[in-house]
């Protein structure tokens, strides 16, 4: 179907032109599954690009190689042609549902709009095509949707579109650029579920980019492995997991959490009562947003993002905080990191958070820090990455200017980067360097708990798993406690100690991370747990049953608060809601 | 909506007052004597001083100020020192005038500005995008009434294509809104180009290519409304930039607008002119604000109205 | 009735374009040089100038009587006048028209002129309504009696102010009688679209037979001069009403055939610079003379294109009792010095000089500025809006030098004593007032006030005798430096026809327009 | 995407002080930014150095600067940019219309650009009532006619260069305050900002090192469409008579006193109007060039 032989594309860059996929050759059979994998910056998105003929411009091209499509090599054809080819016979779906839309033109449009540039359908018959695709990518109320804007729409369902989008012509080729990265687990399973489904109803060849090995071995019939631009290894699935003959296959395949292989943590979590030195308690923490409205912009809709959320956590212990997008893992960090106004009690230390005078919220402030979610967005883009650090022990005045200068380098070093890094701005790391420059900006206090929100979720596998050994590592060191949200399960199990799920805002269940894994009570643990992709071949799952509805909404009208849950103690300090 | 535009309305209303309030305490301060302008000058002070008291001037502020208000309130803006006439009708003969140059006038600044920034975006970094931004420079620099002059030179003394000023038909429109226009278009031009730039780098730009849409579709469908969004809230200052240029523009033209009408009051302090006329802009520039607020929403969805 | 012009033709249309909006047409508020003429058009008074001359003649009075002592007017009226309305003209209207400018509800600026009729002070303070010194003796006749003999008595009847005005008309519309003007005129109003255009058109009943020889007459408003002047030279205008502008004076005047249909005449106007006589240095005479010594006049004439002569006394040249043999203060720059140093300033002084911000006035201003620093006066200019100049020439503490141009002293009617009163007699030397040099020489004031008690019209050589005398004693204390007498350069289109003196008509602004005509019609 | 990684630390052993003072030399590599800088020192030393550059004094009205009919002289050997109205050399006046035109465009401008960002980063940072009363005092200013409250202001106050910038200042921070409102109100959503309130940073703090250096792009693009737009204001001011008075030459009111020749006598139009706009756009070259400069992910951009 597509054939790609020794595909050359190169960037030209301050420093002359540079090759970033090099000599890459490939084919995909009809009906076929392909998974490109490999970490971060080694080409995957730019061999799909070229494929496509988007590369961007003026900065790459393709140096070498051809691509065929059938008998039509790709590399020769103009703008114009290329349109003719582009969403009818290849379709691409990208990495980031969120941006990837277009804000302004309703559901319906952009998906019409290309059925209609490539076919001679009437408007009304384009309209019923789109319809089907979105029935297709099993969206409810297909009819009313078209009408609806991207932003009206979780990420699962605009990633679901795009999907439709693509599959609405019936290509021939399906290149998929991360299509899941960006969304939780239970949502992820849903998108491959209708991936494999599709696939089997049209025979689309599929090209699958991905570094999560676990959507590897659940989706791919083959796999290619790339790096530094250049592809390392290639072959079946399942000889790929069971005998990876290239070194960095076998490094990556062992770096990937696997539920069930969390036990090199000491369990600490049942040897540690419930004490007053606790590093952090919280309880009864309602956070509500208010949302105006009315004649005189009067508040007459609240989000309960935060119902009544009561945990504690002991020096040196992890907690997990899981669940789904939007069932206020965030709010309750924030509140903790005392960035969002909050009911109930925060303690720190044994200091209660509210009714502390300015100076001492400040001192406070130094005992809990927060790594967030995106690396990226939290260091301000303009500053150096020296300065970013120190920035902490300037504001409480510790240390001289030169002393400072020496304690980041440390720390630097610390987090395993090198000193003379420290005068570069941050778009000039990798994403995993960068979430080690904030984890050197949250010790550089010395705090006793770091909340980490997020703060794996969009690494690849490699960097992952330093990142993480990074942080029991100087957890050991340093008995800091974590508040570790994320809603990647396998990572949870790698990490915590004890774990929290959260839904619509409660804690539905609690407990050590054994009884939450082995021994899950509340359904929509179970639920998560399930969704995770094993990343094995060999296990992969039977079909992943998706929820046809959409998840409930925390917004309610004022004086409608949402029922509190009871938790119920099943035994040894597990806590679960009654359903 | 309904909620949202009753508050902006309440809001604008305020605005409204504190202009009148503002403008009235200035002209009370301005050292200028509105009576000896209506006396004139064989007025011995005895008529002065009557003109004075018939037209209430030796009020203290307040009291005038109230008075004005009150009047205000039952649509009354008093009557032209110098002109002798209702300042509503003044305002209402000129008014039809003056939207219609600021309605061509923002056509094309609209036409020009985002075609030379949609251009310069496209072409981003070559000679062609460069010319056009040293020509939308030229049209923020050059001073109103030599562009005015000059193009009423070119176009309508020399070659006759327009009437030389005037005012009646589509033809007469064309060189005072142009006037007006090139001044915005520069604006314009500048900021579609930086806002076209940053539209196109986005992800769903990428994604209508990758459907295969041809070039024309992902400019003006998806990358345009975009773009437009910074643009259209532009509108609601550019009124009040507009405000200013007006009174060069219809001046040049001899459009019968209220620019020309402020100008006049403005040299002979015609207070109730002056204050009428202000009001009316001021209700223009909250209009065109409430309006592109209003816009705002239907070009981007997710905007909400709050 | 005077005659009329034989070649005149009859019938056609002009067009007339002005750059500011037409105030009102109301006669007894009208007061800029604008809508002066054109109510001159719409309406008519008791007396009015020949056509082009500055020579009184009955109007709507057949003829008028003196008494001995100056201070009683009976004036015949004309028969058969009609108002644009159809009615007859009476001598209740001619009295209800002066009763109405002299009541202070009318908020008339020219209500002062009437100052001279019994009973005028009670009007003005509110006391009654209607002058007891008029008095109507017949439909026919009406009477008018002074508190004292005044010689331009029959100039007051001729301005605007005193213009007839039908009662029933200005009850009907109020305070917008202005906007619907109905008079006795050559013309009437057919349309008035606000800031537009405003046309009028023939009074077919008009008293004077064989007048006005034009059916319409369009004004255009708003119109910049540079755009009006080339609109006349495309032919789509007849008369620019605000002139050849500045910028394109050269131009015009190097073309011939352009040239050919300029008129030059004279105008009642003095541009002149006062000194504050209330503020030292300009209290002392010596430095006044000094300044009307230092000041270059013929350069500032060339600065303005020659459309100006250089002045040395108050009254412009074509104002009777202009005094032909003064000779005014040269341009003496080591003289101007000397002055300046026995009045005990040898190194100079600083002060300021106001001028009002429209063009040529910032440049004469310059020109003036630099004349004083030659002979070491460092003036810094005041260019400012005309109001905010009047202003501060009405504080006694506001302006030590004023240029006048651009506000300067066009006179309300062809008399001498029109430039003494509010200007540079006692009367204007208070606050508020026009007198912006603050001058005040009661035993000028009793020589004026002598001089307009002779009446008698046979006397009116020796009276400008008296008046010159008066201007004389004037410059030797300069309290002004006069600078120069504006010229009217009036440009028309090739068809218009006419004595050239109608479009250089000392009263009537840009032209005359009962008594021109067109040439290209029948 | 990548630059070549910091300097050597094997010497000492020390860390090295950072180099900082490449804003200077990064501007000289850029051939625009060069041209804008050579344009502006020009400018400046035409200004500074005035009386040297010339023979003539600016207000000198010259008798042979004039026809005997009053007209200007064209540009000739010995007036090179001819004359204006009143016989004066233009070039003289240009060189010292350049000291107003640059404190207007400059000093004026700056301190309207000043207002506007304080108004708006404030408002837009803290919102709340202080907020509300900031942005609607800004709504109010932006309904009122500018010019009008000039010709207030300059009326009430006696004119001179400094009250006719400050009055420009006034009347000139408007749009700035708007534009630099929405953008830190969007600024401060971003989650770096979240990030230094967790570390414990002061508002002022995070102003001006962490919110300031991200308007400045937008501070630059108004500052220097501002330049033209105020030397023009302060010409439309001195039309008013309430700008510079006579004989102080600037600019702007050396194209207002003449617009009207632009036919008769177009240099006098023409000059001055070529240096406004040469200022302007080297000031938009410089701009354009620190703001790339400034912008760190710009780095190594063409
Ligand atoms: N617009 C660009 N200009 C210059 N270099 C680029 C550009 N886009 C990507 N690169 C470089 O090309 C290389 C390959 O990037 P690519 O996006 O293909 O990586 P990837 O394998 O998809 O990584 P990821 O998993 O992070 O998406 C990287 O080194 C990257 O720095
Ligand atoms: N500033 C805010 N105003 C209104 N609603 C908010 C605000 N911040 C969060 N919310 C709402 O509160 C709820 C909880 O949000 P939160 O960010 O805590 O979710 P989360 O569990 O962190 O999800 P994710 O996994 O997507 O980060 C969501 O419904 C969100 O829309
Ligand atoms: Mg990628
Ligand atoms: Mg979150």
């Amino acid at each position: 179907m597509l054939e790609i032989a020794g595909l050359c594309v190169s960037v030209r860059g301050e420093d002359g032109e540079r090759e970033v996929v090099s000599d890459l050759s490939l084919t995909l059979k009809r009906g076929e599954t392909l998974c490109i994998a490999g970490e971060s910056g080694s080409g995957k998105s730019m061999t799909a690009l070229a494929i496509m003929q988007l590369l961007p411009q003026p900065a790459a091209r393709i140096s070498s190689g051809m691509i065929q499509l059938g008998e039509i090599d790709l590399a020769t054809l103009n703008e114009r042609q290329m349109q003719r080819i582009r969403g009818d016979r290849i379709a691409m779906i990208f990495q980031e549902p969120m941006t990837s839309l277009n804000p302004v033109l309703s559901i319906g449009r952009q998906l019409t709009e290309s059925i209609e540039a490539h076919t001679d359908l009437s408007s009304a018959e384009a309209r019923r095509r789109a319809i089907e695709a979105l029935k297709a990518v099993r969206i409810s109320e297909a009819d009313s949707r078209l009408k609806q804007f991207p932003h009206e729409l979780s990420g699962g369902m605009r990633q679901r579109v795009m999907i439709a989008m693509a599959l609405a012509l019936k290509p021939d080729v399906l290149i998929a650029d991360e299509p899941t990265t960006a969304l939780d687990v239970t949502v992820q399973g849903e998108v491959l579920e209708l991936l494999r489904d599709l696939q089997r109803e049209h025979g689309t060849s599929i090209i699958l980019i991905t570094h999560d090995m676990g959507v590897v071995a659940e989706m791919a019939d083959r796999v290619i492995v790339m790096r530094h631009g250049r592809m390392v290894e290639e072959g079946k699935v399942a000889d790929i997991f069971a005998r990876p003959r290239a070194d960095y296959t076998r490094e990556l395949l062992a770096a990937v959490p696997r539920i069930g292989t969390g036990a090199g943590r000491q369990d600490l979590g049942q040897t540690i009562p419930k004490t007053l030195n606790q590093v952090a308690l919280v309880d009864d923490l309602h956070v509500g947003f208010d949302l105006r409205g009315g004649f005189f912009g009067q508040v007459n809709r609240r989000v309960h993002a935060v119902e009544g959320v009561s945990f504690s956590i002991a020096p040196h212990e992890t907690l997990a905080l899981v669940g789904e997008s939007g069932c206020g893992k965030s709010t309750t960090a924030k509140a903790l990191a005392g960035l969002v106004p909050y009911q109930g009690d925060i303690v720190i230390g044994g200091r209660n958070l509210s009714g502390l005078g300015r100076d001492e919220r400040k001192a406070v402030r130094r005992d809990v820090q927060m790594i967030f979610q995106d690396p990226y967005a939290s260091l301000d883009p303009r500053m150096r990455v020296g300065d970013l650090v120190a920035e902490p022990l300037l504001i409480h005045g510790i240390a001289s200017k030169q002393e400072r200068r020496e304690r980041v380098a440390t720390l630097f070093e610390r987090v395993g980067l090198s000193a003379d890094q420290m005068d570069l701005y941050p778009h000039e790391f990798s994403g995993g360097q960068r979430q080690r420059i904030c984890i050197a900006r949250a010790l550089a206090l010395r705090p006793k708990l770091i909340i980490a929100d997020e703060s794996v979720s969009a690494l690849d596998v490699s960097v992952q798993a330093r990142v993480l050994d990074l942080l029991k590592e100087l957890q050991r060191e340093f008995g800091i406690a974590y508040l570790f949200i994320s809603h990647d399960m396998a990572v949870v199990e790698n990490i915590s100690d004890r774990v929290a799920v959260m839904y619509l805002g409660q804690i539905v269940e609690m407990g050590t991370r054994d009884q939450v894994f082995s021994n899950p009570r509340h359904p929509y643990t179970k639920r998560l747990i399930e969704a995770v992709p094993v990343p094995d071949p060999a296990k992969r799952r039977p079909r992943f049953a998706r929820l046809d509805q959409e998840i409930p909404s925390p917004t309610r009208k004022i004086g409608e608060p949402p029922p509190k849950l009871t938790l119920k103690d099943v035994g040894n300090g597990h806590l679960v809601a009654a359903s | 909506m309904i909620p949202y535009l009753g508050r902006r309305v309440m809001q604008s209303l305020l605005i409204l007052l504190g202009v009148s309030l503002i403008t009235f305490a200035l002209l009370y301060l301005l050292p200028a004597d509105p009576v000896r302008q209506i006396a004139g000058r064989s007025a011995t002070p005895q008529t002065v001083e009557n003109i004075r008291r018939q037209l209430g001037l030796d009020q203290p502020f307040v009291v005038q100020y109230w008075h004005y208000l009150m009047s205000l309130l039952s649509g009354d803006l008093g009557r032209s020192y110098i002109q002798r006439s209702e300042v509503t009708e003044l305002i209402v003969s000129r008014l039809p005038a003056s939207l219609l140059l600021m309605v061509g006038a923002i056509l094309c600044e609209l036409l020009i500005g985002l075609t030379m920034g949609l251009i310069a975006a496209v072409k981003r970094g070559t000679t062609t995008d460069q010319t056009l931004m040293v020509a939308s420079f030229v049209g923020v620099s050059a001073p109103q009434f030599v562009v005015g002059l000059l193009l009423l030179y070119v176009f309508a003394v020399r070659l006759g294509w327009f009437p030389i000023g005037g005012y009646g038909t589509w033809r007469h429109l064309v060189l005072p809104s142009l006037t007006m226009g090139i001044l915005g278009a520069g604006w314009y031009a500048r900021m579609m180009r930086s806002s076209m730039i940053d539209v196109l780098r986005q992800d769903y730009v990428r994604t209508a290519r990758a459907k295969g849409l041809a070039r024309g579709a992902i400019l003006f469908r998806h990358a345009l409304p975009n773009a437009i969004l910074p643009v259209v809230a532009m509108i609601g200052i550019d009124i009040g930039i507009f405000m200013g240029g007006i009174v060069v523009v219809e001046s040049v033209f001899g459009w019968p607008g209220i620019g020309q009408l402020a100008w006049q009051a403005i040299q002979r302090v015609d207070i109730p002119i002056i204050m009428g006329v202000t009001l009316v802009s001021a209700f223009a520039i909250v209009l065109g604000n409430l309006l592109a607020d209003i816009v705002a929403p239907f070009i981007d969805p997710r905007i909400k109205l709050r | 009735e005077d005659a009329v012009d034989p070649n005149a033709k009859q019938g056609g249309a002009i067009t007339v374009t002005y750059k500011d909006d037409v105030a009102t047409l109301d006669p007894a508020i009208g007061y800029d040089w604008q809508n002066w003429s054109m109510i001159k058009s719409l309406f008519d008074g008791l007396m009015d100038y020949e056509p082009g001359t500055t020579n009184l003649k009955p109007d709507l009075a057949e003829s008028y009587e003196i008494a001995p002592d100056g201070k009683t007017f009976t004036f015949k009226l004309r028969h058969g006048v009609k108002f644009h309305n159809g009615r007859e003209m009476t001598a209740d209207d001619v009295k209800y028209t002066i009763d109405r400018v002299t009541n202070p509800k009318t908020q008339s600026p020219g209500a002062g002129f009437f100052g001279s009729i019994k009973g005028y002070d009670d009007v003005a303070a509110g006391k009654t309504e209607g002058l007891s010194g008029i008095t109507v003796v017949d439909p026919y006749t009406v009477k008018f009696e002074l508190t004292r003999p005044d010689a331009t008595f029959l100039h007051v009847m001729a301005i605007n102010f005193s213009h007839v005005v039908p009662k029933e008309e200005v009850e009907k519309y109020g305070a917008d009688f202005g906007k619907h003007p109905v008079g006795t005129g050559a013309f009437k109003l057919a349309e008035w679209t606000l800031g537009q255009r405003i046309v009028f058109e023939r009074n077919p009943d008009y008293w004077h037979k064989g007048l006005p020889h034009l059916d319409k007459i369009t004004f255009e408003i708003g119109q910049e001069p540079i755009v009006a002047l080339l609109r006349l030279q495309k032919g789509e205008i007849d008369i620019p009403g605000d002139g050849i502008p500045p910028a394109k004076f050269q131009e015009v005047m190097a073309d011939p055939e352009q040239k050919a249909r300029v008129v030059v005449g004279g105008q009642l106007h003095t541009g002149y610079v006062t000194m504050n006589t209330t503020m030292a240095p300009f209290d002392n005479v010596k430095v006044r003379q000094a300044v009307n010594m230092a000041i270059n006049k013929d350069r500032i004439v060339q600065l303005i294109n020659n459309r100006a002569v250089p002045a040395n006394q108050p009254l412009p040249p074509s104002m009777p009792g202009y005094d032909k043999a003064f000779k005014g203060y040269p341009h003496d720059v080591a003289k101007a010095k000397a002055l300046l140093a026995e009045a005990g300033h040898p190194d100079g002084f600083e002060t300021q000089l106001f001028a009002m911000n429209t063009d040529p006035n910032p440049r004469i201003a310059q020109a003036i500025q630099q004349d004083l620093a030659a002979v070491g006066i460092k003036a810094s200019i005041q260019s400012l809006a005309q109001a905010n100049v009047i202003a501060a020439g009405g504080d006694k503490a506001g302006a030590p030098m004023i240029w006048s141009g651009g506000m300067a002293w066009i006179a309300d009617f062809p008399d001498p004593s029109n430039f003494y009163g509010p200007i540079l007699g006692c009367a204007g030397a208070v606050p508020g007032g026009w007198n912006w040099s603050w001058y005040c020489n009661k035993d000028l004031d009793a020589k004026a006030a002598e001089a307009d008690s002779v009446v008698d019209p046979a006397k009116a050589g020796e009276r400008d005798k008296m008046w010159s005398a008066i201007y004389d004693k004037i410059m030797a204390d300069a309290p002004w430096a006069p600078v120069f007498n504006e010229q009217r350069f009036t440009m028309k289109s090739a068809r218009m026809g006419g004595a050239d003196n109608l479009y250089v008509d000392p009263v009537h602004i840009p032209i005359n327009y009962d008594n021109v005509y067109v040439n290209d019609v029948q | 995407m990548t630059s070549p990684i910091a300097p050597d630390l094997s010497a000492t052993g020390r860390l090295p002080a950072r180099p900082r003072a490449g804003v200077w030399r990064q501007l000289l590599k850029r051939r625009l930014a060069v041209l804008g800088l050579v344009i502006v020192a020009i400018v400046l030393a035409g200004a500074i150095l005035a009386p040297w550059l010339t023979g003539y004094d600016p207000n000198e009205q010259m008798f042979d600067g004039l026809t005997l009919e009053g007209a200007p002289l064209p540009p000739d050997a010995k007036f090179w940019l001819g004359t204006d109205l009143l016989g004066r050399d233009l070039l003289t006046r240009i060189l010292y219309g350049a000291r107003t035109s640059l404190i207007i465009g400059i000093v004026a401008n700056g301190v309207a650009l000043l207002i506007g960002t304080l108004v708006g980063v404030t408002a837009g940072y803290f919102r709340g009532w202080i907020g509300s009363v900031l942005m609607r005092f800004t709504d109010l200013m932006m309904a009122f006619p500018a010019l009008l409250l000039a010709i207030c202001l300059a009326a009430v106050f006696e004119p001179s260069l400094w009250i006719v910038a400050m009055v420009i200042a006034l009347v000139n921070w408007v749009q700035t305050a708007r534009v630099i409102y929405t953008e830190t109100s969007s600024l401060s959503e971003r989650e770096f900002i979240d990030a230094e309130r967790t570390i414990g940073a002061g508002a002022p703090r995070i102003l001006f090192r962490h919110i300031l250096p991200h308007l400045l792009p937008t501070i630059i693009v108004w500052g220097t469409l501002g330049i033209s737009t105020t030397v023009l204001l302060e010409a439309t001011l001195s039309y008013l008579g309430i700008g510079v008075q006579p004989p102080t030459a600037s600019w702007g009111n050396i194209i207002f006193e003449n617009q009207t020749y632009f036919q008769a006598a177009p240099w006098l139009v023409f000059f001055p109007g070529a240096a406004i706009l040469a200022l302007a756009l080297a000031f938009n070259l410089i701009g354009d060039a620190l703001r790339d400069i400034l912008d760190p992910t710009q780095r190594g951009r063409a």
